[in-house]
């Protein structure tokens, strides 16, 4: 296994395309690389009882939320034959249409990065302590539960 | 001891509190809620997961951290 | 079944990550999707009896691939919930590290997003006729066949 | 009837030819193949397929199309 030390996963705000087309771009000098595999979680603007949801306001217990990224990376790395990931997620306010999570596996091979990117989002979903406060268009807000 | 109770998300909002800094002497996670309910009756009826060195408990876990962390349902991505 | 008009899929060279910041950006007016995937195929500089890959020369049978990327598409609609699809492959050369093809699916739930992706990246790998002219260092060549 | 032969990729390079036109008589894929691997004895042992109207074809299929596409291995993505 290898050792990746500790990453802050978070960022303040929205993610946005240019650092996402960046991030690709850095991958380039890597040429052992033949397949990437990007998620992107998008703010949806659901209606909730006639009212629209017009953005997030993520918090996180960012401590322990950047270990479980940890453990996760490091699980998915050993399931998987990857040559990167990355993973970055929002805090703050993110509004409908813009992105939240950003999660990027590369590998040699294409048939690594399909189950990689589905586990490492399944496993955020599930482990990560991060809170969305679904702000509606009238700025009252309910309290997002992942499903 | 001294230990910090931390609220996030629905939980800081409905309790009025980020962070608070109470006595402690009790000595399973169990005892802590049966104090915190009795604190905050709020918290009752309301989901959480209690966390302390980054990692989730159950109510048998021993409190061993200064640090102890409430945590309502998840919503990352 | 929606009827989506047939489009011309193939780009000359290289598919730059401006072109796919672009991409991404479009979908964020489209507020119903909340997960987005994206598989990229990046050119290897794989060697080969002590010889590297510098590009790969694209061509194609661009009538048939256009008209069997139509099937995959309407396949994939079919099969998938999906709010957004797009394929873009390309033609001509493209240099190792470079990106030779952009698949870009969207859903309101990520659910649908790890299986479509897949299911048409094997589909264009198995169906589609593009043949790809491996270019060595020493500009000798060989032909590539997928695995 | 004259059809179009489009050789594409590894096939456009060992006969060196992209297309070529060539007055037909005969009626199946299976037919075709024989004239053509009299003209080119190199496509013998190369693995290719046949299709015409965008679709691959079987020896059994008969000739409909006056175009014809010979695709060796697929190398996408």
């Amino acid at each position: 296994m290898k050792n990746h030390k500790l990453k802050n996963v978070f960022r303040e705000g929205a993610i946005t395309t240019e650092f996402i087309a960046n991030s690709i771009a850095k991958h380039q000098v890597k040429t052992s690389i033949g397949a990437h595999n990007i998620f992107l979680g998008q703010v949806r603007a659901d209606e909730i009882n006639a009212k629209k949801v017009a953005a997030i306001d993520y918090t996180a217990h960012e401590d322990m939320a950047n270990h479980k990224f940890h453990e996760i990376r490091e699980a998915a790395f050993l399931k998987f034959d990857l040559t990167c990931m990355h993973i970055y997620h929002s805090l703050g306010m993110v509004k409908s249409g813009e992105i939240c999570l950003f999660v990027f596996v590369s590998s040699k091979r294409r048939k690594e990065v399909f189950p990689a990117i589905e586990f490492i989002v399944e496993e955020i979903k599930l482990k990560i302590p991060v809170f969305g406060k679904e702000i509606f268009e009238d700025q009252t807000h309910q309290w997002k539960v992942n499903s | 001891m001294m230990i910090t109770i931390k609220y996030f998300g629905l939980l800081a909002e409905v309790t009025g509190c980020r962070s608070e800094k109470m006595n402690f002497s009790c000595t399973t996670i169990s005892d802590l809620k049966e104090i915190l309910f009795q604190k905050h009756k709020v918290l009752k009826n309301k989901k959480f997961k209690i966390a302390q060195h980054n990692e989730l408990n159950t109510d048998k876990t021993k409190v061993t951290s200064s640090e102890i962390a409430l945590l309502p349902p998840f919503a990352g991505g």
